[in-house]
């Protein structure tokens, strides 16, 4: 039996490639074919030194659009992540430099704050009803003005680059023994893990994925990661802040795949008036997801204040907001609900900052710059859409 | 000390680092006069153009890039003074010169600092206004529109304008941050002021020539006459205001001597010398330059006649008569 | 034995609507109680207030001995009550599997897809369930299909009644004994089932009470092994001379 | 039977009330919240004078919010209304002024190019299903990359006050005895067409309005409307600019609820897939949405540049696009699709502008206008959606 | 006579889903033809080929005497094929009178409401709907409300053929007496049915032919004068030992 399951499973996969249920395989290639047409404009592009850059720059922002994954997910919307990581940015500078407050504790009291907005946010939303994207609309002016107050009196504040957090931000790199530790510790961990539960699977009578498989997905990350490594420890290597974003990713990833409040979020998102017959407790699920983004929004916004070592009146503002949400819908999270991955935050900033680095080197005027982007974004998710498109004329809407 | 970089002095690499679109100079004037006079003193060398749009985040990503590309100098404009620290910080680590540009870096020293300062600029626009109602006798308040609440350098060119203003004598009747810098915003507070102070409005101190030209929008919508307004750039639109008498002033920056002297001192610093400044601020060897407050008066010499400015541009329709009252051709 | 599901006076409405209007029922475990009626007689509202999707206006609902109210689903969750919507409720983005377990996943912080999985297996074999794919999502289900991961669903957990809003309505013939047959077992497991149904071969099949809506309001309770499917009829339509008593009388 | 009828409309109408389905009242009373407070804080607020700019500014972005509750009827949105706008009045200034071509050649060709613009956007969306989101979103960035290079050498360009499109929007009033005429026009039209249509009602047996309940109806608009153009006669008067918005206003609002156009917009809008198998045109209909909102941006973007008698860089940048998107949410316009009204357009942007004007009014810091901008927003649609809500929880979701 | 409509060869998949294999089938005007089978058998994709939902992948369409093909539902409608889906396709925030009119309002550019709201009670009143309120959306309909407004739908237009997928699964007694009334008469003004059910009372009281879907291919055509209850149920069920028929003798 088990390989009659077997082969119906291979099938299965076979048959959803072939019917247009791709994944995250069309942003890929739309990323694909971005890197190749900026590394034959500009062969700086694609240098280690330059994608050291590109996934430290990507790291705030993505932050964010994680957050933004999550509100997506439950079909609502938070227009003020962008508002809400420059005042964080802002009383982090104030608490640490200002009040001489050690540099944990302004960074909790931050990240404190941003999880009482959202805590906010949701409360008006469930008490009231008021549309998600009224209330943080709101919230963008109100915590933009408090930013300002904040500020009042000194424009920006510089942090000390000695601080471990401006260093952390700017200056530290995973040795590289300890990252190619970290990329064999998670292929062995995605073998052992995946061997498991195909043998759990098997004995259940279910089909599971056999011996090769599992060995060729752990050789595959094994070799591909370790080649990123070695490619980025050409140059400084890989950012512990870099490093700090993809263990977020991984962590949400498993909280919304494989824990009971992730498929409440997605039923919530699917369809609101069915879960609350399941009797999950739709409100606890809005507000757990506000109260992330907010967080999420925070800790971006502490991390973008230690980049630059400094907080200013006008950070956060400018396209902050528009990048971690069109991060979170390039990479395949639906504006309307239910549909959505961590792993498409990852992709959709890499997406945004390939383009804006790209476009950086190639050294144009602001006018053009303006309408190639425009121009490139739209390429590299209409790739995906017409991947997305066959699915549907497949039947998979 | 600039082995930063790779290949000769040849074709060495410089990157000219502005900070936002709010105004249109940095885009129309300073980096078509910056990439001019480099091309003059080293013919194979490459200017690498960014504008930060207001970011500074974005800045910081521009100044990473050009140093990945391997320039031996940075010229920058800050879009904000505080966060350019890190890109200093950066860029010396790495043997790179930093020339300050337009807006100083106090918190970290540049490696040299060429400008005309923006707290200056509003104390003169001021200053000039306050003259003018002065010397007409004018009775009533001032009006303030500000630049962008979220953009430093308008909080300096603020600073400046309460410097002039404040011991004026002249009541500050209401001031404004105007969002983005938006011409429509200003429009539209000015608009309500209008309503609430009518005639008590002696003059409006506008931060720059986009928020002058709403100030003056608002008071023709609203079918008041013009008080005297100020600006700062000189927009040819400013320009064309000024010649309708619709405008009391702008300020006429050197840029063509700034970007020039800008270009003059990278290329030394490219070439592995250390030029020492005319002066010493904030630690950094500096290059201070004065601006020109523009008025009906000596809007010909300052703008036309010393080809700043093109009658061409500017003289065109509506405002041919008025050129031609003034004799500029 | 008093019932353990019983209501006094139930009424409610929506805005002009007056969905129900002191509507009583009882129900005693083993017992399968049939609620019928015409269209927009008040069936599933009825359903509803019970399944605490809308509580009532007004009345009281009296649960295994003591006076209760169902403000949520989640409430009538914890009482044992668990139902099979008319509109079956299902989350188009989310897989059988999933949708069969939602609010009740196996290891809430590490959720156990094998003893799920299985688990799924079992209970749509019961139902002769013919699911292609138990990992795809319901949104390519055929309407029978979703009806029955809807009743799979409510068979989840423990619940002490069941209802069920017209279970059968799209289902095939195989599946619709099967449910019938379900019905059954569940009188012997001593549960009290409430099933609208249309069907009064159905009804007169498994039912033990049939209690009849119209307009909403009570219009008699009958025994359902000493009525005929006239006098449910003439019940249902207020009149015994009515449009199928005159196509019977043709044919 | 008739009369059996009228009694059960009018029960209805009474329950329908109490039910919780109040319309616009709730929006309306929110106004009337925020007026009655800005007007303690600065009398001017409600002074004739005040209004009248106030009526004026209204218009340039509530025709863009127009277009808006076009788009989001059918359940998709367009980000990039502020970069239309500006580029309109960019291309506006370039041909009138630079070119001089005549004024209206300038205005048909900006208002062309929002009507192609709109054209390209559907296109895209129905051809290759890319979210609205992304498309519009690159075009933000597009067309504010063209509106710099059509403005490149310039940065602003000055439209003449002599022009009669600036005379238009600064300017020109409705004379007093016209306004009134027009007051009288609309009531008795209304009287008139309500008539005809209860005969016609009553004449097919169906429940119709009475003729008290007629003659109420239009004199309480004759004496509110006239009411309000009498007040603003006490300054400048009903500008045209505001006439020709409101016109637009009733026109939309007509073709909505009057046309089969309309009905297809809320249909696709409700139910997309229920909308293709009833054999409506989807494509035809996301197109005309794209194609009206972007040409309502055009418009929006002429108006702004005639009432600022300048075409600027900055033009459309800023909260225009969040601030016609505002309007249209809090006139109660869902972000899902299917429920909305063109009035809505015009009350969320009263509101707005109501909002803006008062504090602007009040001479307050940045930061705190910031804040009070947020909290006023939020409470003002606070007031609709708990009237929202008790329908919803009245079993009308 | 020729069929008017006229199935060969149809197929369609659904990524790995063979959901319809060589499919045909014949419907003369003035002929009642049932479809029936088994849950996923493909009886409403069968629809939805027809209907321009979803077209083919392979196999032909003759209507009328020409081959042709239905790519989208205008084509359908075009043709005059009216389709009532087992999935119903209303939109809820429209009312009752404008789901009825969708796509088919009088009068485009001055609607005329009058006539729209007369014709509208007209038709509701022949199918015995019980609908408080045609001017509310019908979010708040009740499920049978809801199939009564998407049957009256199709009635709207000059249809030839008339496909009901499933049309009385959520009718009352009463209205599905009177779909049924309404089959015969559909029948009497020569136009052509294909009914989908699952209920063989339904079809045995007005179907012509009984055309029986098994896994997605053809599994027999019957004459539904001559042929049994029973035996279609095996020809459904693939077997005439199957549970139905266990029920049947237990019971
Ligand atoms: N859009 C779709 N995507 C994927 N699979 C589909 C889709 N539509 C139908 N299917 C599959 O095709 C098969 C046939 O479905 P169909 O809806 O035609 O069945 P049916 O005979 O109408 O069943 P029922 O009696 O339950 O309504 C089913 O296995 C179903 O899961
Ligand atoms: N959410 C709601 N809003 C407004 N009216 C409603 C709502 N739900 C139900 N109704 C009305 O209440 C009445 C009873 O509806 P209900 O759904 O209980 O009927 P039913 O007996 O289940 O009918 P059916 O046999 O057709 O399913 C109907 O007239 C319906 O229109
Ligand atoms: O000229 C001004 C410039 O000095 C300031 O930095 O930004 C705004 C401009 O208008
Ligand atoms: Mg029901
Ligand atoms: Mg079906």
């Amino acid at each position: 039996m088990t390989t009659t399951l077997q082969r119906q499973r291979l099938k299965g996969t076979v048959e959803s490639v072939r019917g247009g249920d791709l994944g995250v395989i069309p942003v890929v290639v739309g990323l694909v074919v971005i890197w190749t047409v900026f590394q034959i404009l500009n062969p700086v592009f694609l240098s280690s030194r330059n994608l050291v850059d590109l996934a430290m720059d990507s790291a705030p922002v993505g932050i964010m659009a994680l957050g933004i994954v999550c509100v997506l997910l439950v079909g609502q919307i938070d227009l003020s992540v962008g508002s809400v990581s420059g005042l964080s940015g802002a009383v982090l500078a104030v608490l640490f430099v200002d009040q001489g407050l050690p540099v944990v504790v302004a960074i909790l009291a931050a990240m404190a704050l941003g999880a009482l907005i959202g805590y906010l946010y949701a409360q008006l939303f469930n008490r009231f009803g008021v549309p998600s994207f009224v209330i943080t609309l709101a919230g963008l002016l109100a915590f933009l003005g408090l930013q300002l107050w904040v500020l009042r009196g000194k424009g920006a504040i510089n942090l000390p680059f000695e601080s471990g957090l401006v260093n952390f931000a700017q200056l530290s790199f995973v040795p590289p023994w300890l990252a190619y530790v970290f990329v064999a510790v998670a292929a062995g961990w995605l073998f052992v893990s995946g061997f498991l539960h195909a043998r759990a699977r098997r004995d259940a009578g279910l089909p599971a994925r056999g011996l090769t498989g599992l060995l060729v997905r752990s050789g595959a990350l094994l070799i591909g990661l370790g080649g990123v490594v070695w490619y980025l420890n050409q140059a400084r290597g890989v950012g512990w802040m870099f490093v700090l974003f993809v263990a977020m990713v991984l962590v949400m990833h498993y909280l919304l795949a494989r824990t009971k409040w992730g498929k409440s979020v997605y039923a919530v998102g699917g369809n609101v008036e069915a879960a609350r017959r399941a009797a999950i407790n739709v409100k606890a699920a809005y507000t757990s997801v506000f109260v992330l983004c907010s967080t999420f929004a925070a800790i971006g916004g502490i991390l973008m204040a230690a980049r630059l070592a400094a907080a200013n009146q006008s950070s956060g503002t400018g396209d902050v907001n528009l990048n971690a949400i069109a991060a979170a819908v390039i990479g395949g999270t639906s504006l309307f609900g239910g549909r959505g991955t961590a792993f498409g935050a990852l992709l959709g900033i890499v997406v945004i900052q390939s383009i804006s680095s790209g476009l950086t080197l190639l050294n144009l005027d602001s006018s053009i710059r303006f309408m190639v982007t425009g121009a490139v974004l739209l390429l590299a998710v209409i790739v995906d859409s017409v991947a997305r498109k066959s699915r549907t004329s497949h039947g998979r809407a | 000390t600039t082995t930063g970089g790779t290949g000769s002095t040849e074709s060495a690499k410089v990157a000219f680092l502005m900070p936002d679109l709010a105004s249109t100079r940095y885009e129309q004037a300073d980096a078509p006069l910056f990439k001019a006079k480099m091309k003059q003193l080293c013919p194979s060398c490459e200017v690498i153009y960014q504008n930060a749009d207001s970011d500074a985040s974005k800045q910081q990503q521009q100044a990473n890039s050009a140093m990945a590309q391997g320039v031996k100098a940075i010229v920058l404009d800050p879009v904000d003074s505080a966060a350019a620290a890190s890109i200093v910080k950066s860029a010396q680590s790495q043997q790179i010169a930093v020339i300050a540009y337009d807006r100083p870096i106090p918190t970290t020293p540049a490696d040299y600092y060429i400008s005309f300062d923006n707290e200056k600029i509003g104390s003169m626009i001021g200053q000039s206004l306050v003259d003018h109602l002065k010397k007409e006798k004018a009775k009533g308040g001032l009006l303030q529109v500000n630049g962008s609440p979220t953009d430093a350098a308008a909080g300096l060119i603020k600073k400046g304008i309460h410097s002039a203003i404040d011991p004026s004598g002249f009541k500050l009747l209401a001031e404004y941050d105007t969002p983005d810098w938006q011409p429509e915003k200003a429009q539209q507070w000015v608009a309500g002021q209008i309503s609430q102070f009518r005639d008590d409005i002696a003059g409006v101190v506008a931060a720059n020539d986009g928020t002058a030209g709403g100030s003056i929008a608002a008071f023709k919508a609203a079918g008041v006459k013009v008080p005297p307004i100020t600006g700062n750039d000189a927009e040819v639109a400013a320009a064309q205001r000024i010649i309708a008498g619709d405008q009391y002033n702008t300020i006429s920056k050197p840029i063509k001597i700034v970007a020039e002297a800008s270009a003059v001192v990278a290329w030394e610093f490219m070439q592995g010398k250390k030029p020492a400044g005319k002066a010493t601020l904030y630690n950094t060897p500096s290059e201070l330059f004065v601006p020109t407050v523009v008025t009906k008066e000596n809007i010909k010499e300052v703008l036309f006649d010393s080809g700043l400015m093109k009658a061409a541009d500017a003289c065109k329709g509506e405002y041919a008569a008025g050129c031609a009252e003034l004799g500029i051709k | 034995m008093p019932p353990i599901l019983s209501l006094r006076g139930i009424t409610k409405t929506f805005g002009a609507v007056a969905a129900l209007t002191d509507v009583d029922l009882d129900v005693r475990a083993g017992q399968v109680v049939a609620v019928v009626g015409d269209n927009g007689a008040g069936k599933s509202t009825l359903v509803k207030v019970l399944s605490g999707v809308h509580p009532q206006d007004g009345g009281t609902i009296t649960f295994d001995g003591g006076q209760t109210t169902i403000p949520t689903p989640a409430a009538a969750q914890r009482l044992g009550i668990a139902t099979v919507f008319q509109d079956l409720a299902l989350c188009e983005n989310l897989n059988v599997i999933e949708n069969l377990f939602l609010g009740q996943e196996i290891r809430p912080f590490r959720l156990d897809d094998v003893a799920m999985e299985t688990r799924s297996h079992d209970l749509l074999k019961q139902l002769s369930a013919k699911i292609p794919n138990l990992r795809a999502p319901v949104a390519g289900l055929s309407g029978g299909q979703r009806q029955t991961v809807a009743i799979a669903r409510s068979l989840l957990g423990e619940p002490k009644v069941i209802i069920l809003d017209e279970p059968t309505a799209a289902l095939g013939v195989a599946q619709t004994a099967e449910v019938l047959n379900l019905v059954e077992r569940l009188r012997e497991n001593d549960l009290g089932v409430i099933m609208i149904s249309h069907n009064m071969a159905d009804v007169k099949a498994v039912a033990d009470k049939v209690a009849v809506l119209r307009l909403g309001r009570n219009n008699g309770v009958f025994d359902a092994a000493e009525v005929s499917a006239e006098e449910i009829v003439a019940a249902i339509t207020g009149a015994s001379d009515n449009v199928v008593s005159r196509r019977a009388a043709r044919s």
